[in-house]
């Protein structure tokens, strides 16, 4: 396959359409993915090609969604379960984190989960409280749970390829201001395994760690801070079960400086483990404490005025760069 | 149309226009503003519902509701200028611009909140009943959602409750025949949803909420019902006449049902009554109508001059007045780098 | 009891009598081993319903169950060497001793899942019929739960998802009267719980577990309905004999209570109704009570003896072999600490 | 009031007592609260003090107990949610993170949600995966809730007689170890206010910070380190949220070393947050980096010889401060 420009939507709905002609025990269940073509547009098309049998669309039930995912997933069938906002994620994490994540371990290992919990969050849209948040901590901090947070358009295929041949459940969380960004691409060409953070820019005076929407956020401010001499560079986490250490520890001890880029609420959130484990592996190298530029430890509020200050914006990350470098 | 001597149907009629002048504005201002919230979801062809319901309450009862809520707060008394700047995420909306179309909230008619999670607030009413009987107040709280809202689990577990502790509940199931892309039929085998709620226990009926005195009358008994001690649940079949949200063209239904579905207009079917009963003429709503026009136009023009909220006013509220407040980034970092 | 040509009472008996005799046992493992998880549930008295349903099913069948499911899983053909040795945490166990008695599965027999979260393992067995109907594999599967689970929303969405999908699923309630110290008319205002399924759109009964025919008869004619893709809803009504778990001396019951429930036994009613239809003396069925006896007092000295896991097995199985494994504390302070 | 023995399970009655006397809006609602008296025994003969309109028994739907005691709080009501095992928050996080957390929010302040979950977790009865985790991490990581985990029985009254004053909403975590666990308590003498870390030992060699079960168990590490000769403090922090860090950092700033301790599972838990901000706010004086001892990112297993091992003990803390002091 030779280069073409895609969108992450794009990217996403390819990946599952390729998989699911490769695989046929892969079904697609969530509300709307199916004559609807799914809320945010991915699934678009795909039950034209596979059939009412393979996009399953439920009733508005999310907690049996993911439940009888799991079951399906337990007895031959390979589910995608599509949770139309992450935000939605307090109704199903029994089924989640008390089911999927530990039948394995409870059961001695005597069979898995292969699921692919599939949706989407982030702010961008003046959406409100209840469907802006970034809940990808609460996955995180559950053992048994594989999270995959795609930032470019290449990795929205690939990861999403990848998560469907693996044996145990994946959290596939995609950024809703993401689906349209558009990318040059070529499928074909192998990307990363998986498991395995990116390096988007290289630099040598500080590492910015992002994932999902905050890795072009941490690109642009590197872009900026390159012009004013400050060479960053920016690592793309990609996963966050399992965390690629070695490529953040390794860039770290080189920098001395590290700054962790997220779009959840900072405490006890993801770019907390983050501080801690690079602390922990980078000490003696640092010569700043890691820093956290978060979304605030605020619902996130409709005005669209208030709604852009919650998280962290290429300025902030610009400042805080400066500041700790002294420049 | 019923005839109960008390049925306001002018004031229904009034009721309904003003939620389909209100909504018809709401769209408008997406288009002119471009700062309201995404999400927006109008209730054109469910006014029956929200005006019908809203008439048999007390002043003292209370109630939540689902996303597309515009026509119940406005059936309840709401001010539509402070309703249109909530909408636009303005300072001077009912929540400051905080919620938004799918949050907006007013503690002083009674309203405990929009939820924009599909089933979300329907155990907040029976927690509310349980403190209205617990304290005496003689007071009923509503939740209204959506059909969708059936087939969340919630829902089953709050009729138990009420049924089971006798709480002064109804629950009102605005069925507009469609939850985003999926017809109710698509979403369960069986779409007779009162014997749902007649199983768990509840006093419950199914009312064509093309009729908006039909709907009236249901809400007064099973209000009255759930005001003694035995909760009901009341279905309003209706049809969502546009599309589940703004961009949404509904290409999942066909025009001749679309076009059926609009025929059964509570709107039209109230005015046909009125004049028929000679209980008000053509020029006489025509009047109506214009008057409301020219109040609901006024909303967008004071929707879209209030200000935004300050930024200042995003930290708070998280916790109530006095109690620790989140730390800002900046200023955390601030803090940080003046150590290092 | 019934009289269906191919109703094995004889063989239901003699499964019975095991699951009363393994689960007396296993109040007498905690007492003399100590290690056991502290989360015991007898059925005792719950015999019908495990042993009348399991005999409707085919081999290819599977099925979920609740944290009181010792029977079930007995009457599905479990090895109680295996069942003892995984509540009492060893490594011989079902599990390797790492799911004990509420989180017992074995897919070699289709059992997908005892769960300890009420109502948790319902929508695995709705997952099972998508497997299987999209498979063709023409199995079908049985989710097992409680009364309390009659309250769990997770059920009625299951349900209705079953109907909705004309799923091969069965939903069967052990109705054991109780949800720890509150009854079922403390915990509903209807308790006829058959109708509740019923407008789901679900072949539903209601049936008396003290007879064990009766619930093999009824569960093969709701089994074989949703073979064919009707799925079905059973409830059947028994007596938990003893508390809630081990601790529990159940004060919020009566003695005549008690009394008049135990007295609903359907191991004693089928032992007399082989003796009077002549299919059994009562010395044979002394013969085959002792003989199980013997088995049973064996699964404690087999669990008794057999190994813990070792410390290793901790890190295994939380992702599949050959993926990424959690690194251990002791290790990665080592690594960290090593650095510095 | 004089001194009393009192254990902990008694001092939450006591406090649910003394609180329901003195203000009649406060209702407990949840499964087994009334005539069982609680599944832990908590609130043992209550019902027959307050009867069963203020004791209120529950079917089993946890979401619709959360619910309506969000519903009740907001209507003049003041109610106290018990969840029998923390645990089962994965079926409750909807109505706890999305509602009782945002309310206020989303509604501009108009109004509050005043109430309290109360809920026990942690390891030691060998109850499985399901019902043996430490999930405070999920609550620490949602603005707009509050978190108290008393390791005292001391705390245990106060922190549950403060917790029914405050206007927002409180989860409460109780230990199920620590239920017996017995002091001689004044409960007449104020305690420190709600917030505020305590220093559970003093000491100049190292820091550990710990919360719940795992404070008695830095309490006995640190009295076995100093036989040894080295001195740690121990710090108690009550409450999750708000987080003291005032007291945590005074004190890491004078030892130089902090250990955190915790009994939820390690990755993006709240030991992660703690090494963050104790990195953030003391860089300087750290002689070593942070370490967390946490549980195992692991299912609870059943058995008991694997069950013991997943969570931080005695020795490992003692061995982990030895190693970092070069002792
Ligand atoms: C728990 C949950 N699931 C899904 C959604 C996404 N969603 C928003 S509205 C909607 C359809 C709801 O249908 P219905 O209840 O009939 O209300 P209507 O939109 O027709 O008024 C869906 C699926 C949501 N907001 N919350
Ligand atoms: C979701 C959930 N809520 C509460 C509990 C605690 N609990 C365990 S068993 C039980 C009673 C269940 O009653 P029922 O379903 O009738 O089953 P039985 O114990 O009678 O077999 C309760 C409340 C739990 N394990 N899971
Ligand atoms: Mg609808
Ligand atoms: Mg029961």
């Amino acid at each position: 396959m030779a280069m073409q420009e895609l969108t992450y939507r794009e990217a996403l709905r390819q990946a599952l359409a390729d998989a699911m002609t490769e695989d046929n025990r892969i079904v697609v269940i969530g509300e709307e993915v199916g004559i609807y073509g799914g809320a945010y547009g991915v699934t678009r098309g795909l039950i034209d090609r596979f059939g009412a049998e393979r996009l399953v669309d439920t009733p508005i039930s999310e907690p049996a969604i993911v439940g009888a995912a799991v079951g399906a997933a337990m007895t031959g069938l390979r589910p995608v379960a599509e949770l139309m906002y992450v935000d939605f994620l307090g109704l199903v994490l029994d089924q989640l984190a008390n089911q999927a994540a530990k039948i394995r371990y409870m059961f001695g290992g005597q069979i898995g989960v292969p699921l692919v919990l599939r949706t989407q969050g982030g702010t961008g849209r003046s959406a409100g409280a209840q469907h802006s948040q970034s809940l990808e901590g609460w996955v995180m901090h559950t053992p048994g749970l594989r999270l995959a947070m795609p930032a470019t358009v290449a990795d929205a295929y690939h990861l999403l390829r990848h998560s469907l041949t693996l044996p145990d459940p994946v959290v596939f969380i995609e950024h809703k201001a993401l689906y349209t960004r558009k990318e040059a691409v070529d499928l074909a060409v192998p990307v990363l395994p998986w498991g395995r953070a990116a390096i988007r820019c290289a630099g040598s005076d500080v590492t910015l760690v992002a994932y999902s929407r905050m890795v072009s956020v941490a690109e642009r401010a590197a872009e900026a801070l390159s012009n004013e001499g400050i060479e960053a560079e920016v690592i793309d986490l990609r996963t966050l079960n399992p965390l690629d250490m070695e490529t953040v520890a390794k860039s770290v001890i080189r920098t001395g400086h590290a700054v962790v880029v997220s779009e959840a609420c900072l405490t006890a959130g993801p770019a907390a483990e983050l501080v801690a484990r690079i602390t922990e592996e980078c000490f003696d190298f640092l010569e700043d404490p890691v820093l956290r530029l978060a979304a605030e430890d605020i619902p996130v509020p409709v005005s669209p005025a208030l709604e852009v200050a919650t998280i962290p914006t290429v300025s902030l990350i610009q400042d805080t760069v400066r500041r700790m470098l002294n420049r | 149309m019923n005839d109960r001597p008390n049925m306001p149907l002018p004031d229904l009629y009034r009721t309904m226009r003003r939620i389909r002048s209100f909504e018809e504005r709401v769209a408008e201002l997406y288009v002119r503003n471009g700062t309201a919230g995404s999400m927006l979801h109008l209730s054109i062809g469910e006014e029956g519902a929200a005006a019908g319901v809203c008439a048999a309450l007390r002043p003292d009862d209370s109630f939540t509701t689902h996303h597309r809520s515009h026509g119940i707060f406005l059936a309840r008394g709401a001010d539509p200028n402070r309703m249109m700047a909530e909408i636009a995420g303005k300072s001077d909306g009912y929540c400051r611009g905080k919620g938004g179309s799918m949050h907006i909230a007013d503690m002083a008619l009674g309203h405990l909140g929009a939820n924009a999670i599909v089933g979300g607030g329907i155990p907040h009413a029976v927690g509310a009943g349980l403190s209205y009987r617990r304290l005496g107040s003689g007071a009923v709280s509503v939740a209204f959602f959506g059909d969708g809202a059936m087939q969340q689990g919630v829902l089953y577990e709050s009729m138990n409750m009420a049924a089971l502790w006798q709480l002064p509940v109804l629950f009102v199931c605005v069925n507009n025949q469609y939850g985003m892309g999926t017809r109710i039929d698509r979403a369960a085998a069986r779409t007779d949803f009162a014997e749902r709620a007649e199983v768990f226990g509840l006093a419950a009926m199914n009312v064509d909420g093309e009729n908006v005195g039909a709907v009236f009358t249901a809400a007064e008994a099973l209000i009255a019902s759930a005001r003694a001690g035995r909760p009901g649940f009341l279905c309003v079949s209706c049809f969502r006449f546009y599309g589940h949200g703004r961009m949404d063209k509904s290409p999942y239904r066909s025009a001749e049902e679309e076009e059926a579905g609009r025929r059964r207009d509570p709107l039209l079917t109230a005015r046909n009554a009125l004049i028929e009963r000679g209980l008000a003429t053509t020029a006489e709503l025509d009047a109506v109508d214009a008057e409301i026009a020219n109040e609901m136009d006024a909303t967008i023009e004071f929707a879209i001059a209030a200000e935004p909220p300050p930024l200042s006013a995003m930290f708070d509220d998280v916790y109530a007045p006095g109690e620790v407040r989140p730390e800002p980034m900046r200023m955390r970092l601030e803090r940080i780098l003046a150590c290092t």
